[in-house]
C-alpha cells in the first residue's frame, strides 16, 4: 500500500460511526490533548489500555515508486516505541523535577482536526487525525510538530468512555526540526 | 590563517568561547578540520546490493555513498558539474544510474559521466565527459564494514589517523565473529548549538551524567533503592579516559559485560557469545566496552547503549544528529529487537537521556549572544596534570579515571593544530613530543 | 492548581453538552472567528455581552514546583484586560482608518480546535477551546499566536443563540514573538 | 462586499444545517484531505463535478477603503484557475515520476477547520472552511499555506454521498512564501 | 572593488559557485550591477489615471512608481527622508499626495515634499522641502509602455543599453497595433535561490527544456502519441540564440506563428492579424516570438507563453519573482482570457513548468552551503567556439543553434565587467573588441 | 575602532541610516556602548524577599539579579564558568541556590561557586573555586528603588552618569513618599527594529504623536468634538525638551497633574496627595512629570502612561522590549488597577498608542534592506540652532520647545563619543564645551 497507515481489515469490516459516537470519540481525544497541555500526565496515563502500543517510526525521503518504504518499519528506527510500562516510566521523569529538558516545563498547545473515526467488525475504532502540535519553552523556543496519528479505541465501561490500545504517530518531516521530542504527540 | 593559538590553551585547560560563535571560525573550520580529515560516510549495512546506495554528509558537503557492482564502495559530491543541481535528492535507495533533473546529465554508481543530452548537437563532441563528473570522494576506507572517507590526499592513512583509538573502535565494529548490523533507518534531528559541544562531550565528559541524566533513571528504574544505588555507584565505580590523535573515550572498569543495559534477551545472547567476544579483544577489552567514544571530529559512539552517531555542523550554531542503533549481526529478532527499543527510549531525540544533553546544549549556545559571556574563558582543568600513559597496559594516553577532561583538551589540541594550518606531518611531529611530557603510570 | 484556566465550579456542577449543544456552540465560534476574519468588526462586538471580561494575561516561565505561579493573576500585567467599553473603543480605532498597524489591515486566519463545551449549574456553559492565529501583513511578515480560550457563554433568546459574557485567552508563549497583536483573540 | 468571499445569494434562501448533515459534509472533507495527503490523486479527482471551477486569486495590500479590491476578481491574476481537464492533466503528471517538484514527493498535512456549511435554496452547500496545510519536502525544506475556501457541495446518490462543484481558495498571503504550490489545496 | 577576474571566466566558460553566495558579491552586486543598470518598474497598463501607483522594486529598494497628472511617469525611492518610513504601505492605488504615518510629513504625485507638520513651530520654517523629498529615481524611460529606470546618471541611453536585443523585446512589446496590456494583478513568490539563476536561464537555457519540464507536456497533452511527437520535436527543431550586451535569448524556428499553446481563441486571432503582426515587426521575426528572454540584469519573459517577470534579488540565496501576464489590448474577453488561464497552468507558482524549474534552483542553492561544492567550477561551455555574428542576418551576436550557453557567458561577462567597477565606456570598448573575434554566420 | 564620525553628525542634524543596519557596528555597539554604560536590572518590588531573584539582560547578556539575605541586590552573569551553561532557566523565582544542570557545579545567591561535584576525585581538590564564579556585574547601583548596573569599572558614578538626567528620572522614581512599586509581570516582546529607533523616539519625539497616534484618541475619546479639541491641543499647548549625556526628555507644560489619563479613580488619589506630591519634587517639576523620557542607552518610560520600559538589542535589526507598569506604592487597590488598565489598553503590544509605533519601526528597519534606501541621509534638524540652556530655570540644556529633535542628536552624540572609543574623561571635557556653545534662555 501506498499511504503511511498501519495494515487494517478489509473495506467491509469498517463501519462509518454516526454523529453522536464521532462527538465522543472527539471529545476523548480533545481530552487527551487537554490533559497533555495542562501536564497532567498522570492522568493522561489512564486513558491508555495496559497493553497499548505508543509508536513513532523515522521516515526517509523515497521516490513515489519506493514510497512504501518511506516510513520504517516495526524493525525499523523510530522515535517513540514503548509499551504501557515504558510510558510509566516517562511519566514518572517528568514528574521528577530534574527532567531538565522539560524543566521548566514547556508550553504546549494541541491542534486536533480532521478526526476520522470508523468502526472496526470488533467494536472498537479506529481514528485517524491530524495533529499540529506547537510548543514553546525557555524565552524564545519554538519547535512545531505535525502529522497524523492512528489510534485503536476501546469501548470501556466508565468515564471517559475510551481506551487508547494502539497508536500510531507519523510525523510529516524526515529531519526532526527541533532539539527533542521531550513532550507526548 | 586563523591565529587560533590565544583561543584555545589545553595546556592549560582554557578555551575561549568564540570558537562556538565565530562565523569566519566556522568556515575555516570546514576548510582545515572536514576537509583535512576522516569522516564516517556509512556502514555496510546500509548499502546490502549493488547499486544500493544512501546519501550521506561530508560537514556540509552531500556525498553519494554507493555500492559498485563489484562490491566496493565508492563516493562522490551529490553536486552536478554543469550548473550544480543535486543529482540525487532521495536519502536512500536502490539505483542502475543517477540522472540530474535540471538538463538530464547521467552518471554511473561511480559517478562518471556516462550522458550528456545533445552531446552532438549541443556540444559538438567536444566535451570531455572525463573532466565533468562529480567530485569524487578521493579515498575512501573501509574498516570493518565502517566507511569512512577524507578529501585530503596529504591525510595521514585511516589506521595511522585512528592511531590507539581502534582499542576503543573495534571493541565495538569487531566485537562479534558476524559483525554487526545497522538497524534500518537513520534517526535524524537538528540541535541549535556548535558542533564541538557533542563532539566534545562523547569524548571526554562522564562527569556530566550524574548531573544530567538523573531523571533518565527514573525512567528507567520505579524502586526508589534501586535508584540510590545506581546514583552511588555512577559516583563511585572506577574508570579509565583515553585521548589520541584528538580522538577520545571513557569507560568504567565493570566486573562483567552483563547487564547490557538492553534486557534480559541481550544479556542471555552475550551470556552465552561471552568466549567469542573475549576471544576476539581481550576480556580487559570487553569489560571497558561500556563507554562514550568520538572519533575525531565528529564521529561518536556509546557502547553500551548501542547507538552511533555522525555530528553534522550546520553553520556555527547548529547541528544534525544523524544516529543509528548497532546490533550483533547475526542476533535473532527479539534480541534485535530488544537492543532497538532500549536504544530508542534512552538515546533518540525522545530518548530519556538525550532530551537532556540536547538541553544543555542549546541554553550554552543561547547564551554565548551575549558579549560578556562570549569573553568568559570555559574551565576544562579537569585532571590537568595528571594525564597518564597507558594505565593499566591499555595502549596511549590513558588517565586513571574516567571523570577527566584530558580528552577534551586532546581534542581542542587537534582543533588547534589543524586550523593553524600545520601538516599532517608537523602535527605528528609535535604529538610525539607532547606524548613525551606524559608519564607513564 | 496547576493549570493555566480561571477558577471554576466543582465537577459535578458541570455537565458534558449533547452533540447538538456542542454544534451550536462550535458554529458560534466559528461565525465567532469568521468576522473577525471578515474584518467585520462591529457585528463582532454585538458577540459580547455589556459585562463582558475580556482577558489576555501575561505568562512567565517558572519551574513545575511553581507552575501555579506561571499565568498573571487579575492584578497583574496582561495585554488585553478589555470591558465592553474599551473593546467598543477598539473597534472604533479599528474603522478610523488611521490605525496605522491596520492599515492597510493585516490578514488573518483563526483555526478554531479542540472545542469542550461544559455546561454549568447555572445554565451558562464553560467553553474552552484551543487556537492558532496566523497573521499575514504588508508584504511579507508574518505573525503566529497560539493557545487556548476559555470562554463563558450566555444563552440568548436571539441569533445567534449565545453571548460572550467572559473570555481569558492564555497564550503558549511568554515573550511575545510579535511587534504587536493589533489584532483580536 | 467587503470580505473575500464569493457573491452569494441573500440571506434569506440560506439555511443552516443541522448536525448530522454538518458531520457528513466535515466527514466528506476530511476525506477529500486524506487522499491529497495520501497521495492518491485519482481517487481524489473523483471528488469533483466535471463542471468544477477550482480558483486561487492573487491578493494584494491595499488601504481598508480599497479593500474591496483585495482579492484578484475573475479576469485577474491567479495561482490557480482550471477546470476538470486540467485538474486531470495535473494528476497526470503528478504521476508520471518525473514532476520533479513532487518527486520525490512532498509530505503534506492538512489541518481543515472551522467548517461552515449552508444550504442553499437549491438544494446545494455553500462551505466556508479554513485551512492550514503544512508541506515539508526534501532534507528540511518547510512551506505553510493558510487561508479560506468557499466550496460549492453538490450531494450526489452514490459514495461519498457529495461532490465539489466549485472551489474557491483565498489565501492569506500576498507575496507566496514558497517556492511553488505543486500541490493541491 | 571584488576582484572577480578568477570567479568568472567567460571566455572558457567556468563559473565558480561562490558568485551565488557570497555576502560580500551580493552587497558589490546591489552597488554595482542594479544601482547601475536599468531596472523594469513598470508597464503602462498598470498605471491607468492620474494618481495611479505602484509600488516596484529595484533590486531591493522599495519604489513609488506614480501617474502623474500630466500623463507622465515618475518613480522615487519609497523612503521618508525625516527617520526613513515607507511612505506609501500600498501595493497599488489611487492617490492624490502620499502622507507619511509617522510625523505626517506630506509629499505630492512627483515625491516633492510639500507639507511639514508645525513647520513653523517646530522647524522656524527653516527646513528647505526643495531639499528633502525622497530620493528620485533621475532616469525613466518608456519604451513602448515599459517604463525602466536607473539610478546611474552615467549609464548610456536605455537604447544603447539594449543594444541589439531591442529586436526581441519588441517582438513582444511592439507586436501588435493596439499594443499590449497586463493582466490586472502581480504573481509574486520567494524562491530561495541566487538571482542569476533565474536570469541566466531565461536568457540562455532552451537545453534543461526537455529534462526539466517532461512531465509539464503530460499535464498539458493526454495522448501519448502526441506526447511522443512533441518530445522528438523539442529534440530536433532548429532554433537560435541571442547575446548582447549581458542580455540573451533563445528561440525555435517555427514554421508559423500559430499554434500559439494557448488555445483556438487566440489561435483565431492571430490568424486574423497575421498581416499586422508581419507588418510591424517583419515575418521572420514573428516567427521567431516563441522564445525565453533575459534584459540584463532580471527582467526577462516568455513570448509564447506570455510571461513576463522580474527577478528581485533578496539576499545571495533568495529572489522574489514578481510575474505578470500580457496579452494584446485589443483582444477580446475570451482571448484575453483563454491566454490569462493558460499562462496561469504554465507559468505560476503552481504552473506545471515553473514549479519543476524552482525545485532545480533551490537544490542547486541548498548544495553550494558545502565547502567542497562551492570550490566545483560550473561548466558553461555548450557551444563555446561555435558563437556566430547576425546568423539569417539576425541583428547582433547571433548563433545558429538555440542549444548553447553563448548568451550565459555573455551575460557573466557583463556582470564581471561591471563588478570590476569598469566604466560604461569602458565596457563598450571591450565589447566592441570581443566582437571582432566572432566571425559572421 | 570604527570611524563613526562620518555616519552621524549631530552638529548638523544628519543620520546615515548604515548605523541601523550594519553587523559589525552592531557589534561594536555592544562593547562600546552598552558594556560601559550603566543599564537598568530591576527594581525593588521584583526582589520582595532574600532569595528573590529574576533574570534580566544587559543588552544580550543574561544576568541574574539576586536579592541577598543582608537585602542587599547582586547581579552576575547567568553563564556557569565550567561550559557556559546558561545557570538558572527561570524568569523569576526564590532560590536558595542555583545548580547548574549540565555538570552541577552550584552557585550561591552572591553567584560565588560554593560546589563542584567530585570536587576530590575529578579536580583533586585543585580547583580554586573562589576564581571560577560567574563574571559579577561589578558596580550595581541602588537609585530610589531602581537598580542599575554597569560592567565598565572605568565608567563615572551613576549620578554623574545621569546627570541632570536625575531631574526628570526622580519626578517618576522618587513622585511618592511611599515610593512606587512595579505591577507584577513584566510584558515582553519582539520588534523587527533597530534599538536606536526605540531609545531615541522616547528621548526626544513628542513630534510623532499626533500623525501616529490619532486613532488611539479616537480608540479613548467616543465624542468627536472632545476629539477635535484634543488633537487642537496637541499641536498647541506648549512644552519643553531636556538633551544631557546622551539621555532625553520631552513634556508639556500642564496646569495641573490631574487629569491623570488614567481614570477618575487615580485623579482623587493624585489630588489628595497633591501637596505631597509638591513638596518632594517641587510644583513645576510635579507638573512636567507627563512626558516621554529615555536614559541613555535603552531604558525609557511615560511618567504619564505610567509604562516603564527597556529595549535589549537583539541584533541590528531586533529588539526585545521589556515593560513594566509603575504605581504609587501606597495607592489602594482600585487605583493600582485603574491604573493597571489604563496603561494595558494604551501602551503594550496591544495598546492602542503601541501598535502603531512599532509598524513604524519595523517598515523603517524593512525598507533599509535597499542599497539607496541606506545611503539616503535621515534629518534630525528640528530645532538646529534654537538649542537652549536652563528654560523656566530648570538644569541642564532645556529646548523653548517640546517638538524639537535637540535630544536626539544628544543621543547620538554620546552615541558617536562612545562608539570612538574615547575615554569617559575625554567625553566629559568635549560635552563641558559644547554646553558652552549653547546660550542660556
Ligand atoms: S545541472 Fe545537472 S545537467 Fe545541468
Ligand atoms: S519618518 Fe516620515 S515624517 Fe518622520
Ligand atoms: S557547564 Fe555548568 S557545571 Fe558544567
Ligand atoms: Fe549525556
Ligand atoms: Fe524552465
Ligand atoms: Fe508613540
Amino acid at each position: 500500500m501506498t499511504t503511511p497507515t498501519p495494515d487494517t481489515p478489509t473495506p467491509d469490516t469498517r463501519r462509518p460511526v454516526d454523529p453522536t459516537v464521532r462527538h465522543e470519540i472527539e471529545q476523548f481525544l480533545y481530552r487527551e490533548a487537554e490533559l497533555l497541555d495542562d501536564q497532567r500526565f498522570q492522568d493522561w496515563l489512564e486513558l491508555f489500555s495496559d497493553d497499548v502500543h505508543y509508536w513513532l517510526p523515522t521516515r526517509v525521503t523515497r521516490t513515489v515508486r519506493e514510497r512504501s518504504l518511506e516510513v520504517a518499519g516495526p524493525d525499523g528506527a523510530a522515535f517513540f516505541d514503548d509499551d504501557k510500562t515504558f510510558l510509566r516510566g516517562r511519566v514518572r521523569r517528568l514528574s521528577s523535577g530534574q527532567s531538565w529538558s522539560e524543566e521548566p516545563p514547556s508550553r504546549t498547545r494541541r491542534l486536533i482536526t480532521n478526526v476520522r473515526p470508523v468502526e472496526l467488525a470488533d467494536g472498537t475504532f479506529e481514528v485517524r487525525a491530524n495533529f499540529h502540535v506547537l510548543r514553546s519553552r525557555a524565552e524564545r523556543h519554538h519547535d512545531t510538530f505535525f502529522g497524523e496519528r492512528t489510534d485503536l479505541l476501546r469501548r470501556i465501561p466508565r468515564e471517559p468512555g475510551f481506551q487508547v490500545a494502539r497508536r500510531k504517530i507519523v510525523l510529516d518531516t524526515t529531519t526532526l526540526l527541533a532539539p527533542s521530542i521531550s513532550i507526548f504527540l | 590563517m586563523l591565529d587560533v593559538s590565544e583561543l584555545v590553551q589545553p595546556g592549560k585547560g582554557l578555551i575561549h568561547p568564540s570558537i562556538y560563535t565565530d562565523p569566519e571560525i566556522y568556515q575555516a573550520e570546514l576548510e582545515q578540520v572536514f576537509a583535512r580529515s576522516w569522516l564516517f560516510l556509512a556502514h555496510d549495512s546500509q548499502l546490502p546490493k549493488p547499486g544500493s546506495f544512501v546519501q550521506a554528509y561530508m560537514a556540509e558537503d552531500p556525498v553519494l555513498v554507493v555500492r559498485q557492482r563489484d562490491g566496493s564502495v565508492k563516493a562522490f559530491l551529490n553536486q552536478c558539474r554543469h550548473r550544480g543541481m543535486r543529482i540525487c535528492r532521495s536519502d536512500e535507495g536502490v539505483a542502475r544510474a543517477f540522472t540530474c533533473t535540471y538538463h538530464g546529465w547521467a552518471y554511473n554508481l561511480a559517478g562518471e559521466l556516462v550522458n550528456v543530452p545533445m552531446q552532438e548537437r549541443a556540444y559538438h563532441n567536444e566535451i570531455d565527459k572525463s573532466q565533468w563528473g562529480p567530485r569524487r570522494v578521493p579515498r575512501v576506507h573501509n574498516h570493518k564494514g565502517f566507511y569512512f572517507g577524507t578529501w585530503d590526499e596529504e591525510a595521514p592513512s585511516f589506521e595511522e589517523y585512528l592511531g590507539d583509538m581502534v582499542w576503543r573502535l573495534d571493541a565495538m565494529a569487531d566485537r562479534y565473529d558476524e559483525g554487526i548490523s545497522l538497524i534500518p533507518g537513520a534517526t535524524k534531528w537538528v540541535i541549535d548549538c556548535n558542533w564541538k559541544f557533542a563532539a566534545e562531550q562523547f569524548a571526554s565528559d562522564m562527569y556530566h551524567v550524574p548531573s544530567s541524566h538523573t531523571s533518565a533513571l527514573v525512567a528507567l528504574v520505579e524502586d526508589p533503592q534501586v535508584l540510590a544505588r545506581l546514583h552511588e555507584l555512577n559516583l563511585t565505580v572506577p574508570g579509565r579516559q583515553f585521548s589520541g590523535n584528538g580522538h577520545g573515550s571513557g569507560f568504567a572498569l565493570r566486573p562483567d559485560i552483563i547487564p547490557s543495559q538492553s534486557g534480559p534477551e541481550f544479556d542471555a545472547w552475550l551470556d552465552a557469545h561471552r568466549e567469542e567476544i573475549y576471544r576476539r579483544g581481550g576480556e580487559q577489552r570487553a569489560l571497558a566496552a561500556n563507554g562514550h567514544n568520538t572519533v575525531f571530529p565528529n564521529f561518536s559512539w556509546l557502547d553500551i547503549n548501542n547507538t552511533m552517531r555522525v555530528w553534522h555542523p550546520r553553520g556555527p550554531g547548529q547541528i544534525e544528529v544523524w544516529a543509528w542503533t548497532f546490533v550483533p549481526r547475526g542476533a535473532p529478532d527479539e534480541v534485535r529487537n530488544e537492543i532497538r527499543t532500549s536504544t530508542i527510549r534512552s538515546f533518540s531525540p525522545a530518548g530519556v537521556f538525550e532530551t537532556d544533553d540536547g538541553e544543555n546544549w542549546t541554553e550554552i549556545q543561547q547564551v554565548l549572544r551575549g558579549h560578556m559571556a562570549r569573553k568568559s574563558l570555559f574551565n576544562a582543568q579537569m585532571g590537568l596534570g595528571h594525564e597518564k600513559q597507558g594505565t593499566d597496559g591499555m595502549p596511549g594516553r590513558v588517565a586513571d579515571d574516567m571523570y577527566t577532561e584530558m580528552a577534551a583538551r586532546g581534542m581542542y589540541q587537534r582543533w588547534a593544530d589543524l586550523m593553524s594550518g600545520l601538516s599532517w606531518q608537523q602535527i605528528a611531529e609535535l604529538d610525539r613530543n607532547r606524548q613525551q611530557e606524559v608519564h607513564t603510570a
